[in-house]
């Protein structure tokens, strides 16, 4: 199986840039800086490549990098390391096990759109590893002449700089994060105006996810031809999947896009507790629940997870055996976008709010079938109607949950306790 | 290009959004945080519409309209958007309207009625937010608050200083202050206009009307020379509010907190209630007829005598146009020269070469057309606060602002430059400016390089001369050394005067020196200055404090001593007026008569009668006509006056008006001793607002600290301040040092009723060792 | 300048926050106040006083309420006063199936707090996590002091909290 | 002229008188209608609207809040309201008149209350000696509810 963000993963102090370097890394940035490979060329081929972001919403990365005007302002890159969807833990892993990948996909990216500054903006809470693996990572990659002024000689300036977060789901949505990156509140912006014409400090701006980033030096150095041919049944390209919940032993896996859901199931070690497969969360908690039975039958690429009624997200794959409480999760969903929602809208802020104190009312024991259909009816109000996509993220689960579990939840408010449980 | 709305065709513009053509076709889509004047944030999802083509209702306020777009105010899609949101926005919001100041022009409250629905499925608790007090002027109820956000947009894009901000996320977010921080800017009140609820609220307005009760009149700001549009609202012939009224020109929809809060002196205890004449060394009330009787028997006395000379009659430029035109036109008839209405300057050698009228030189509305403006003695953001709306929005169109004060500090306004120059250094940096002869070396090198790089003749430059100036006892040289500049860079002259109708009071000629439209006097009167220097034997006083209308109110007490008559036109009862009157006559405020004002851009306005004065209390003019009937001349209407003025006026060129120059260099001044001057606190520029309590209740109005600059600060050790003021001496504790200051600098506030005196506004003190 | 308290401002912190102001274009003052109130609360034993925000808005020359609205939006900034060292235990889906529900409630009950409270000795402070801490794949897990645990067992918390006491 | 001889003996026998006093007679047995008023009252309706007081709250508290709505609503412009921001911070009525020759006893302002504050007892007998004496102000209604609260709360009662 081809490796490509996790290709460290396995060696020897995974981080340096040695093992980076015999692992042909900054090859494909030298390509570009001798063969002096045109810009839209490099664009080009990343849309041929059918790079999809990694993040969550699944954007065309070459496509992305095109609308960024042809001008001579600045302009800045930023790469997304605000991991903090429910059930994603891949960037946490390339951060302190492949930094200089990602290093290298930035400047392959700051390259192309022109760009001769670059943030990384990792999570607050990633302050004590990865914020220092990466920093370390970044120091050797100033010294060897790969970041910085006059980069190998080539006369070419790319700055990286690393910016710590403190703490709140919502900036990883990206014009938030450009809010946060200019020290305001992480508060999603309008748009239009799009990033790539308006973005930081007003200026064209890109984001992209870390597993994106990470994966582009691997494409300019072997092409785009080859990445598309890493996918299996009708996918294209690879995606690190971060199994958890219940399963033997939860991880990441960087496996082809069409892998069956079940081999990915297997390779975790299956279901835990001795049981079955009751539900899946193939994307990071903001995607539908998706029942065990479908979703055995499922790839894992974005169309084959989209006829499922759900999406492919960040690829936090949550797994749920038939000892779970649908109740509780769901409780402790809506209870995570409560405390996350930035304020700004109207829906969001409200909404949110009124889902989790229903739910808790259904915990205590205090519902009635009729708070089910209030449910419904207010994640049916929040969802599109906010500036950003976490109120649709708070809707979404409220609304496939209690799609796909009814009973359950009419046995909780029935009799004061779980269906699962006893 | 074309779009349609509710199938209807509209032309529409590239780049506009669809709420501005709504609002321009009068098509009503429900808002909350979209304003005009601020940025689109698209918060409150209240604009939610359905647009042809899009899954989900989408924003009017910050979509663009593109060509064919369909919008569909009406339909289904948009009305369970607007519903939706509607119901979030009530979930929290508490059901406390019939206590809600804002109850009756509340926009929740129209657009509940419209979208809302009757009942509410939430069963859970509402959110509760616990209130400080923020502001003497505003009061806060945040468990109202809807989070539009729009009071923090317009700390940060209006009134450029934010100092309300959004706390905490989620369903928790409030908007409040910094930690024990009061609202201190100067267009506060408006946040009470944007708020579309009852969260912020105007405080002294509370509980005390519903808005149903109230009529609306509207009215000119009489304290300052922007001249906003104000519509003052009246309950029982009582004015309990006051609004913007919307001037694309002037005041756009902003209202400084003078404007708005400033009525309140109207209200005041010390109000003149009737008139009076001393009898056997006191103060009795008499009536009207007799009052008037008396007076005119003295003026005819002294015509007769001829000993006009030994009167001085002197009016506040807070007048009205028409109690200018009637006060300069009765004391003519009877012969009198001394009429002048500068009673806070000193020095007036520059008059004969001065405009016609003074005025700011181009319209409010253009002063992003220049590239630099050059502001002489003004602190713009306190002292003309709606004018700083205006500069910020020029500031951010790349107008450069230099500022040039005896202060540095600009509160919450950013110039280019910012220098703090003593009178004398003044003069000197100016000649250098325009002579490079004589480099001054207290102003850093980098500054000047500044300077030269920006301010050149082939730009477009305005310098700006602001009220701080007239009081300076060197203000021709002044003037002349900037008439020097401008002429240098090329530059247009304008001026920022002390109250709201210098402008009509110099072309309605309350001058000595000039009649009505800048005509020639046959024989030239004595200036304020002089008339209460010389020690004259007869005064009228119109409209005017002695203890703080001028210059120097040591020399004020002295002259009213030793006069013979002393009479008072006036609203309030000062303690001078009760201990050295001879008659009073208890006039009209601007709000209790018709009248009219002239602002700096040289626009008339007028407005009609706000509230009826109390019984006795009569209208200026009408006094004035009186005692010019009684004299055998026509009787004046309000409406023949105010013709008589408005055809005087009509065919005046404001445009080539400030184009003057000074003829004559002026003497070198030359300064000694420590340079002392008067601060101009903002609450205490007229009569009125002086005694305005809720202003004077704010940190503006409660400053009383004497400063100093740094180096006198750190000389002094003593736990007070001992310090010779000419033959005084002045001994205060509350003294503070102020690194703004130029050095050797001391600056006093201005003076209030009960203050300690301290003299001249200006000039020279020597600190006691 | 004379505002700025120096007991906050020594001079490696100055340093701390220059290298931070690099990062930024020149007249973005505001960019550096998310690294450097986190710099500032260490220094002060995890919380920020209105001292340290009135300090900081003077020094970048920004707006004290800026500072502010930002200290009370980021789940990481404490404006009241906490323990010294600061737990945070994962409660979200993907720890939770994996039973960190009981970690937290054991940790409760051996700190006598609940979440959001400090210990009286002021040494443990229960951070209110409603965040996924991003180590799924280790549930469950918590953070002391922002150094990861993961694949939790309540023995495991004993030795933990152990070290720290 | 057999009509003639038939009024001629109508009138002989006087007929009509009796058939007159032959209802006179009928009601001479039956039970009077009419009361013997002040000392007799005949029933009233629970939803009698008579004379207006002011209610307080069982700790004492007036319950008007000063909205204001009564006044609005009152077609027939009776009532005058002013109010001011107590010390406590509670928004309360200076001076709340009643015109009761203006008054048309609609019950409007009760039904406009948002606080129940303003209600219609059933008092009807009330009478002015002097013209002044029409406006009954705060105080007097503040008193008339004191008295009449009991009721007020029983009749409330009747009608849910």
């Amino acid at each position: 199986m081809t490796l490509i963000c996790t290709e460290t993963y396995s060696k020897q102090e995974p981080a340096s840039l040695e093992t980076y370097l015999t692992l042909e890394g900054y090859q494909a940035w030298q390509k570009i800086l001798n063969n002096k490979i045109s810009k839209s060329e490099i664009i080009n081929q990343i849309k041929e490549s059918g790079l999809r972001g990694k993040g969550g919403a699944g954007f065309l990365t070459g496509l992305k990098w095109s609308f960024i005007p042809i001008s001579d302002e600045q302009k800045y890159l930023v790469c997304n390391s605000d991991e903090s969807e429910p059930g994603t833990c891949k960037d946490r892993d390339i951060l302190r096990y492949n930094p200089h990948a990602i290093i290298e996909g930035m400047l392959i990216a700051s390259y192309a759109i022109g760009a001769s500054v670059a943030y990384n903006y990792l999570r607050g809470e990633f302050l004590d590893e990865q914020w220092k693996v990466f920093n370390k990572a970044l120091e050797e990659a100033y010294q060897k002449g790969y970041v910085g002024n006059n980069i190998l000689s080539t006369g070419l300036t790319i700055n990286i700089f690393p910016v710590l977060g403190a703490g709140a789901y919502i900036v990883g949505e990206e014009t938030a994060m450009l809010e946060a990156i200019e020290g305001k509140r992480g508060m999603p912006r309008i748009k239009p105006p799009f990033p790539a014409i308006k973005g930081l400090f007003a200026k064209p701006t890109i984001i992209n996810n870390t597993e994106t980033l990470a994966t582009v030096p691997k494409i300019i150095l072997k092409g785009a031809e080859w990445y598309k041919s890493l996918g299996i049944n009708n996918g294209e390209g690879v995606k690190i999947f971060c199994m958890s919940g219940s399963v033997q032993k939860p991880n990441n896996f960087e496996v082809p896009l069409g892998t069956p859901f079940s081999n990915l199931l297997e390779m975790s070690g299956g279901v835990s507790n001795n049981s079955k497969l009751k539900a899946v969360i193939p994307g990071g908690s903001s995607v539908p629940v998706v029942k065990g039975e479908l979703m055995l039958d499922t790839n894992m690429d974005y169309d084959s997870i989209l006829k499922a009624n759900s999406m492919l997200g960040s690829g936090g794959v949550i797994v749920m055996d038939e000892t779970i409480c649908m109740v509780k999760v769901l409780q402790r969903i809506s209870r995570f976008y409560y405390g996350e929602s930035c304020g700004q809208c109207t829906p969001c802020r409200e909404g949110t709010g009124w889902l989790y104190k229903i739910l808790t009312n259904i915990i205590d024991g205090n519902g009635t079938i009729n708070d089910l259909h209030e449910l419904e009816r207010i994640a049916g109000l929040i969802e599109g109607h906010c500036i950003c996509a976490l109120g649709d993220a708070a809707a979404l689960p409220v609304k496939s949950f209690l799609n796909n579990f009814w009973d359950e939840f009419e046995y909780y408010i029935d009799n004061k306790k779980s269906m699962v449980v006893g | 290009m074309e779009i349609f709305i509710n199938n209807k065709s509209y032309t529409a513009e590239d780049g506009e959004t669809i709420i501005q053509i709504a609002d321009k076709f009068d098509i009503h889509i429900p808002r909350f945080c979209y304003h005009k004047h601020l940025s689109i944030v698209a918060n409150c999802r209240m604009c939610l519409v359905d647009i042809e083509g899009f899954k989900f209702a989408q924003p009017a306020c910050s979509t663009l309209v593109q060509d064919g777009m369909k919008i569909s105010t009406q339909s289904a899609k948009t009305k369970n958007a607007q519903k939706s949101t509607m119901e979030f926005l009530l979930i929290n919001h508490p059901l406390d309207c019939p206590i809600c100041d804002q109850g009756g022009e509340c926009e929740l409250q129209d657009v509940s009625l419209e979208y809302g629905d009757d009942h509410s499925n939430y069963m859970q608790f509402k959110r509760v937010v616990v209130d400080r007090d923020v502001s003497p002027l505003i009061s806060t109820d945040m468990t109202r608050c809807i989070h539009c956000s729009r009071c923090v947009r317009f700390g940060e894009e209006v009134a450029a200083t934010k100092e309300l901000g959004l706390l905490d996320r989620g369903e928790n977010m409030k908007i409040d202050s910094f930690i024990e921080k009061n609202i201190d800017s100067e267009l506060s009140g408006n946040m009470i206009d944007l708020c579309p609820v009852g969260a912020l609220n105007n405080k002294p307005y509370r509980y005390s009307a519903r808005t149903w009760d109230l009529s609306q009149k509207k009215g000119i700001s009489p304290h300052d020379c922007i001249g906003s549009n104000i519509f003052y609202h009246i309950y029982n012939n009582k004015i309990v509010r006051a609004v913007p009224a919307e001037n694309e020109n002037i005041n756009q929809t902003w209202l400084s907190d003078r404007d708005r809060f400033g009525y309140e002196g109207i209200y005041a205890e010390d109000r003149c209630k009737r008139p009076m004449i001393k009898k056997n060394e006191k103060l009795l009330t008499c009536d009207w007829d007799t009052a008037i009787k008396t007076l005119n028997q003295n003026l005819n006395t002294l015509k007769n005598e001829k000993k006009l000379d030994s009167l001085g009659c002197l009016i506040s430029p807070q007048s009205t146009c028409e109690e200018l035109y009637l006060f300069q036109k009765v004391f003519r008839e009877f012969g009198a020269n001394n009429i002048d209405h500068r009673t806070i300057e000193k020095d007036f050698d520059y008059q004969q070469d001065y405009p016609v009228m003074p005025t700011l030189g181009c319209d409010i509305k253009d002063l992003e057309a220049y590239d630099n403006v050059i502001l002489v003695g003004v602190n713009i953001k306190k002292e003309f606060p709606i004018l700083s709306v205006r500069m910020i929005q020029a500031q951010n169109k790349k107008t450069q602002f230099f500022s040039i004060n005896f202060q540095s500090s600009n509160e919450d306004f950013n110039p280019a430059i910012s220098l703090a120059l003593r009178n004398d250094q003044l003069r000197e940096f100016l000649d250098y400016l325009s002579n490079k002869t004589n480099k001054p070396n207290y102003i850093e090198e980098k500054m000047f390089h500044y300077i030269f790089k920006y301010i050149k003749s082939n730009k477009k430059n305005l310098i700006v001369i602001g009220p701080s100036i007239g009081q300076l006892p060197n203000q021709t040289e002044i003037l002349y050394s900037l008439n020097q500049y401008s002429k240098k860079i090329n530059a247009d002259f304008g001026y920022l005067t002390e109250h709201c109708n210098n402008t009509a009071s110099w072309l309605l000629g309350v001058l000595p020196h000039r009649l009505p439209l800048g005509k020639r006097v046959d024989k030239e009167g004595l200036n304020a200055y002089q008339m209460i220097e010389k020690k004259l034997s007869n005064y009228i006083f119109y409209n005017l404090e002695p203890e703080c209308d001028f210059w120097n109110n040591d020399l004020v007490e002295d002259a009213l001593k030793t006069s013979k008559m002393n009479v008072f036109f006036s609203s309030f009862m000062t303690p001078f007026i009760a201990k050295y009157a001879d008659i009073v006559l208890p006039i009209s405020t601007f709000a209790e008569t018709h009248g009219s004002f002239i602002n700096i851009e040289g626009s008339y306005q007028a407005y009609k009668q706000i509230i009826r004065p109390k019984k006795e209390i009569k209208l200026g003019w009408e006094v004035l006509n009186n005692l010019l009937f009684i004299n055998g001349a026509n009787n004046y209407t309000f409406d023949t006056l105010q013709n008589e003025i408005k055809n005087n006026i009509q065919d005046f060129d404001v445009t080539t008006n400030n184009n003057f120059k000074l003829s004559n260099q002026p003497l070198k001044y030359i300064q000694k001793d420590i340079f002392k001057f008067t601060l101009r606190n903002t609450y205490n520029t007229d009569q009125i607002v002086r005694r305005s309590k809720s202003l004077q209740q704010t940190r503006t109005g409660k400053l009383k600290n004497i400063l100093l600059s740094n180096d006198l600060f750190s000389s002094h050790k003593k736990g007070y301040l001992e310090f010779i003021d000419k033959d005084k001496n002045i001994k205060s504790e509350l003294y503070n040092s102020d690194q703004s200051l130029p050095h050797n600098t001391i600056a006093y506030q201005s003076y209030k009723i009960g203050d300690a005196f301290v003299g001249a506004r200006t000039g020279t003190v020597k600190i006691k060792s | 300048m004379n505002d700025i308290n120096n007991n906050f401002f020594n001079n490696e912190t100055c340093s701390m926050i220059e290298n931070i102001k690099k990062k930024f274009p020149e007249d973005r003052k505001k960019s550096s106040i998310i690294e450097s109130l986190l710099i500032l609360q260490k220094n002060n034993n995890g919380y920020l006083t209105k001292d340290i925000i009135t300090s900081l808005a003077k020094y970048l020359k920004v707006e004290e309420i800026d500072v502010y609205e930002v200290a009370t939006f980021y789940s990481m900034f404490n404006t009241k006063p906490v323990g010294i060292n600061t737990i945070s235990v994962c409660t979200n889906v993907s720890c939770m199936l994996r039973n960190a529900d009981n970690i937290l409630n054991h940790i409760e009950n051996k700190l006598g707090i609940k979440v959001g409270e400090t210990t009286k000795d002021q040494k443990f402070f229960l951070k209110d996590e409603i965040e996924c801490l991003a180590a799924c794949n280790g549930a469950p897990m918590m953070q002391v002091n922002h150094k990861n645990y993961e694949n939790l067992t309540i023995e495991k918390v004993d030795k933990i909290l152990e070290e720290f006491e | 002229m057999l009509n003639n001889i038939k009024s001629i003996l109508k009138s002989f026998f006087l007929l009509e008188i009796f058939k007159g006093l032959s209802i006179t007679g009928k009601n001479l047995f039956k039970k009077p209608i009419t009361v013997q008023y002040p000392e007799e009252k005949t029933p009233q309706s629970h939803r009698f609207r008579g004379l207006h007081a002011l209610r307080k709250y069982p700790n004492g508290e007036e319950r008007c809040i000063g909205c204001k709505l009564c006044e609005a609503v009152c077609p027939a412009l009776a009532i005058t309201i002013d109010t001011e921001m107590r010390k406590d911070g509670t928004r309360r009525t200076t001076k709340y008149d009643i015109d009761l020759f203006k008054c048309v006893y609609c019950g409007f302002c009760e039904e406009s209350c948002p606080v129940d504050a303003i209600v219609e007892t059933k008092i009807f007998e009330f009478h002015f000696e002097d013209k002044n004496e029409k406006i009954i102000t705060k105080k007097e209604l503040l008193k008339i509810g004191d008295l009449y609260e009991k009721e007020e709360i029983k009749d409330r009662a009747n009608i849910n």
